[in-house]
């Protein structure tokens, strides 16, 4: 939260002059619309009669009925207390995505008999091959801060020289170069192997800059007091910058992994069997890649649902010592 | 196809990734069999050609709301695809072939009993390398199974999927499966590789159009007759493939 | 003055970019004596103490603390720096532990003291700034005087030879002044050394064994506090001075 | 840097005991290898006679002079002064990595010949891509992360929501849901728009992230100065906090930029010809995709270094206030 | 005391969580006042006069400043702020800014003036707080002396109604003192109402109009200066009163 003033606006959504525009803006551009055709013209064929004939009619109706019921339900939410608000606007919103993709005409007997093997291949994979490369990206990005926020000549030299290659080359260079590269240096690697090595590299130079960052926000103070108390370098990163820095690290880290999850779908043009390549190969056949897609994306979203709510957890305990 | 004649020009879709089918030439243009067959279909029709290249996913998905009429793309029409497209003409059969690195041992295709091959993933070569390969078009040559490997990898494209066969005979592939003419492209590019034994499999490959315009799919099909007929389609698979694919042998 | 010297600064100077901020100070400090510092707002006094445990670089001179010399390519600063306790004019407590956590954790993890027993330490420290019910607030829980006793209780955890007080009563009401004096005496009376950069005259008059008065990055004057309040030799102490007695 | 101590370490490379040790890894790892086939193996005909005879004397021998040569160049460079270690550290390494993409034999000048089409045609596709959407990320970024440290319950769950979804969901899917999706409520985008579009949105997700995690870092003492002297809440936001959080914000922002950089190929999808499907193209015909990525490779580096270079200009325009 | 109200607390109490941090305040500043509140450190000072400027809701009574009254759903609470001005006990000076912006910035930005004319109101009070020459420094470069004068000028350059100081003179030395005392009499002659929080009783006494002395978040006793110094009523108050008198 922002340190919220002690004065609390007026509820928004209850003043009339916002519901009235809100009417107007919701009437209009439904109005441009012409939804005669679609199901919800069915629906209000009492009023309008056939709704291929309504014409202007059946347009200004629908838009009247639409607006009317939109401005009822923010008006309805607001008198909710915070936490149902929330609770219900993402109910809606996540019901408006349904009936979207519904637009999509997707066969579901399809989705469910292919999600038991897209669960127990796919999602498997992704989540080991990114489990294990985000554990070593964040030690790479540990020892790469320090390294370029060092004054050694050397450490900068390298740390920085690692953050430009590995964030300037295309992670799918990457792969190759570790996948068919390595093996000219006399090391053949597997495909698993190769892919959490690019990963964990390519990884590693962007957190590098996060924690960098992040260690950069503490107050000298903090160094000051820590030092003037005898605690040697490693006691005070450990310690008390690590710990403080955590607040402003989490965030954009929690964006890493995120992406992490779907960024390792790249270690399948070197033929691993993730979560990605699997939603496409599992519907190319039947030519039903887009509910294969759609699966794979709502099981992507249901991870980094996971990893959202471990990550606001960790930033509530960071934030306790914040608190008045 | 009042749109087209309206217009005056066709959208063509295709993947300019396909080489030698379509794939974009030193002057920086698409250029290959399918554009050609385009093209020559264009000029039947009387109207300029025009190509875009999105991604198949984006192709084989169908609704494509105008952005463009027509994909020659080397499309198996598989019954599948049938619900969604139109297959208005067959306009060649690719030979499907299996390719070793030329220091193996292997001489015929039974040689490569349980060795571990490679094939671009969904294609229809990974799937005959799996024995799970249904052609159900239209005028699909009949085939056999002649390949009893012990692993298939899957791969993104054919080209990874010779970039592991090169690294060395058996050092992560035996073999990989894939169209006669990408094998001899990748034999012209110095890929230390080699086809072994005859082409396994023939596949048709057909013009594709949406659903709901039956004198567009009318005039397509009475064009690639023609061509077939005046050996248009022969000479342009001659020009490209140095063999005649338009018909199958 | 018989006792040993264990900080010895020696005609050192330092500049803050072109900025001269202390010029050729010389100055002994013996074992257990009570040094005040004192002089008007922006002379040096805050960066003259902080050159004793190094957190600021001087160009010029020497320092010696506890027998080991200040300079760029020493090795055993962290030494010195767990011998020399510093109450900073800003607190600097660590924002991210509760109070009795920053009190254990010098104790701790520099001298390897064990949980229980720095807990022990801090809680008799806590007690003796009075504030043993706020151990487990975090910092920014508490009121400015709080904080300020915290920071000094911390660094009495570490049971350093020498402190250096860096405004240690700033924001403290006359109750906690005296309170903190008298444990000022009672270190002393252990025989800690302390150096004490204060504004409150009352303060340094009670606590000094010798005063000590800087001006622009100079040690202008310095004595015994009687002779230093009573019969100021220079004229910029008379007119500093001077300003005190008028309330 | 870190508040750097006032204390100097020695220097490290120039200690008997590190240098020895050095010595001895490197020696240790290349005696691992068998190079004597290498060039490096050719070059040193005349110590150990011919090479793939030399055995296990050549080995040693070759090992010996590489660990001897790193040794020696490390101790050297110790010398320098930092600048020119860093310069000289990356060179070498710059070496390295030519040497390392030399052992695939890559063909020049096919290289030569497409890389004006790939800049002309390529780079500025996707600069203009990334760039547009870019600055449409930054915007939503803002009133996102108001909006989702706000303690009104519509915003907060409508940002909470958009960042959960457009996070969750891979690009690609967005991609094809806007191209694919959008059309079949009415409207038909292109393929340039809707690759802005579907960037914006989802980096606009990332970045509220990030610029959530920086607005929080700021002291609350902030905000009580800045309200105590009657400034609005736009104001203070504008003037005192995102100006203070900016030092915080600008390296994971600068990472989604590079990222962004590598992310726009993802339109290519749908039809565009941006900079890495040229690569993948005009190398396919004559199977020399690995030339072409690599190209296309050293050109987003190129573009991500000039991003780093702008980055580090900032920072430093931001830290002056820190410096004492 | 004919003059009219400009701040009116009325059984004002406060909460943080469960500790009654203000308990039932009644108080009264009139135009022109100057009001000196002290009293042992977390008894509450700060918290009062954050109160003042609603930096810090209330949960019971009625505050009225300048005739508006503070509650949860005002609307001008800008209005408010912007005639009290407020020095803050850790200064809270906006770091990215140079000494000379974060004075001009609320004349700026929140009155509209002209920078011109901004930039001269505050030379003119930064030469009043002595630091002119640290107008193009940033705050980190300065001591904690120079930071808290450029605190008071920043809030001085808005001109307000009224003044709230949390220990002012914490930093400063006994010179500093003395002119900060110069420029508060000098602006309770323009007029200008005050409200100050200080340990330090001297300052108290040469300031006040009224003294508050607060104990554990209640008003203990009020009073004028001479006869709260001289003789006070209440048992506390002599023990407070009793520690300074010592030193
Ligand atoms: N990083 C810096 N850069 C430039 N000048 C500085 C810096 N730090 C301190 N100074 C200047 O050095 C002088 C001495 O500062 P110092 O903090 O030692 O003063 P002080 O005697 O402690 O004052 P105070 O009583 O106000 O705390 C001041 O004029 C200050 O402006
Ligand atoms: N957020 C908080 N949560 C819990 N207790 C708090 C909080 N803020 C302040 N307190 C407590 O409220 C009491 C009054 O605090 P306040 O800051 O008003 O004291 P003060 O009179 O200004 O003291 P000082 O002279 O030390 O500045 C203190 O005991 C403090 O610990
Ligand atoms: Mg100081
Ligand atoms: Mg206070």
């Amino acid at each position: 939260m922002l340190y919220p003033d002690t004065v609390e606006a007026e509820i928004l959504v209850h003043k009339p002059w916002f519901v009235a525009t809100m009417f107007g803006a919701v009437f209009a551009i439904f109005l441009a619309f012409n939804l005669t055709s679609t199901s919800f013209g069915e629906l209000m064929r009492p009023v309008i009669g056939e709704p291929s004939q309504s014409g202007l009619y059946g347009r200004f109706a629908i838009a009247f009925v639409i607006a009317l019921l939109f401005v009822l339900n923010v008006v309805l939410i607001g008198f909710a207390s915070l936490r149902v608000q929330i609770a219900i606007v993402w109910f809606e919103l996540l019901l408006l995505f349904l009936a979207f993709f519904a637009t999509f005409h997707l066969s579901l007997p399809f989705i469910w008999e292919k999600l038991p093997f897209l669960i127990s291949q796919g999602v498997v994979t992704t989540l080991y091959v990114s489990a294990i490369s985000i554990v070593i990206a964040s030690l790479i990005a540990i020892l790469g801060a320090v390294a370029k926020l060092s004054t050694n000549g050397f450490a900068y030299a390298i740390a920085s020289f690692y953050t430009s290659f590995f964030r300037g080359l295309p992670l799918l260079m990457q792969v190759y170069l570790i996948y068919l590269g390595l093996p000219q240096l006399g090391f053949v690697v597997g495909a698993v192997p190769a892919g959490i090595l690019a990963l964990s590299l390519c990884y590693g130079a962007y957190m590098t800059e996060i924690f960098r960052s992040g260690i950069q926000s503490i107050d000298r103070g903090q160094w000051e007091a820590s030092r003037s108390m005898g605690f040697g370098f490693s006691l005070t990163m450990r310690r008390i910058i690590l710990p403080q820095a955590l607040p402003v690290i989490i965030p954009p880290t929690g964006n890493q992994f995120i992406s992490m999850l779907k960024d390792s779908s790249l270690v399948s043009v070197i033929g691993v069997w993730e979560l990605m390549f699997l939603a496409r190969t599992l519907g190319q056949k039947t030519f039903q890649h887009m509910e294969m897609l759609i699966s794979a994306s709502a099981i992507y979203w249901m991870l980094s649902i996971c990893l959202e709510l471990i990550q606001s957890r960790i930033e509530r305990h960071y934030a306790r010592s914040k608190v008045r | 196809l009042d749109r087209v004649l309206a217009a005056g020009t066709l959208k063509v879709a295709t993947d300019a990734n396909w080489a030698p089918q379509s794939f974009v030439n030193s002057n920086n243009e698409l250029d290959g069999f399918d554009v050609d067959v385009a093209k020559e279909i264009g000029k039947r029709i009387g109207v300029k050609v025009e190509f875009v290249t999105p991604g198949w996913d984006i192709i084989t998905a169908g609704n494509w709301v105008g952005r463009w009429d027509m994909h020659v793309g080397s499309m198996t029409p598989t019954k599948k695809r049938a619900e969604i497209f139109d297959f208005p003409a067959v306009y060649y059969y690719t030979p499907a072939a299996v390719a070793v690195h030329k220091d193996s041992k292997a001489t015929s295709l039974s040689d490569l009993d349980g060795k571990v091959v490679g094939a671009t993933t969904t294609s229809t070569f990974e799937a005959y390398a799996k024995k799970d390969l249904t052609l159900d078009a239209a005028g699909a040559p009949p085939f056999e199974y002649k390949l009893n490997p012990k692993e298939v990898h899957s791969y993104e494209s054919s080209t990874t999927a010779f970039d592991d066969l090169r690294i060395g005979d058996g050092v992560r592939l035996d073999a990989v499966v894939s169209s006669q003419p990408s094998i001899v492209d990748a034999v012209k590019a110095g890929y230390p590789i080699k086809q072994i034994g005859e082409p396994v499999f023939y596949e048709p490959l057909a013009v594709a159009i949406e659903h709901g315009d039956p004198e567009f799919s009318a005039k397509i099909a009475d064009a690639v007759k023609a061509m077939k007929a005046d050996g248009t389609l022969g000479t342009l698979s001659k020009k490209w493939y140095g063999v005649d694919y338009s018909i199958v042998r | 003055m018989s006792a040993e010297a264990i900080i010895e600064a020696k005609a050192v100077s330092k500049w803050y970019g072109q900025f001269h901020a202390l010029k050729d100070i010389n100055l002994t400090v013996h074992k257990g004596e009570r040094i005040v510092i004192c002089g008007p707002s922006g002379s040096g006094k805050s960066t003259l103490i902080r050159c004793f445990n190094r957190l600021e670089a001087h160009q010029e001179g020497d320092i010696t603390v506890n027998g080991i010399e200040l300079h760029p390519k020493m090795k055993n600063v962290a030494d010195v720096r767990s011998n020399v306790g510093m109450v900073f004019q800003h607190f600097n407590l660590f924002p991210h532990m509760t109070v009795l956590m920053n009190c254990m954790a010098g104790p701790m993890w520099v001298k390897g003291v064990s949980a229980a027993e720095a807990r022990k330490t801090a809680l008799r420290f806590l007690e003796r700034v009075r504030i043993p019910e706020q151990a487990n607030k975090f910092p920014v829980q508490l009121s400015g005087g709080q904080q300020q006793r915290v920071a000094i209780a911390r660094s009495l955890c570490m049971q350093p030879a020498v402190m250096l007080f860096d405004e240690p009563t700033s924001a403290l009401d006359p109750e906690m002044v005296s309170e903190v004096l008298d444990t000022m005496t009672g270190l002393a009376r252990d025989g800690m050394t302390m150096v004490c950069v204060t504004h409150e005259m009352g303060f340094a008059r009670a606590v000094a064994d010798r005063m000590i008065f800087m001006d622009a990055g100079q040690i202008v004057e310095e004595g015994k506090p009687d002779s230093f309040f009573g019969n100021p030799q220079h004229a910029r102490t008379k007119l500093f001075l001077s300003q005190i007695l008028k309330h």
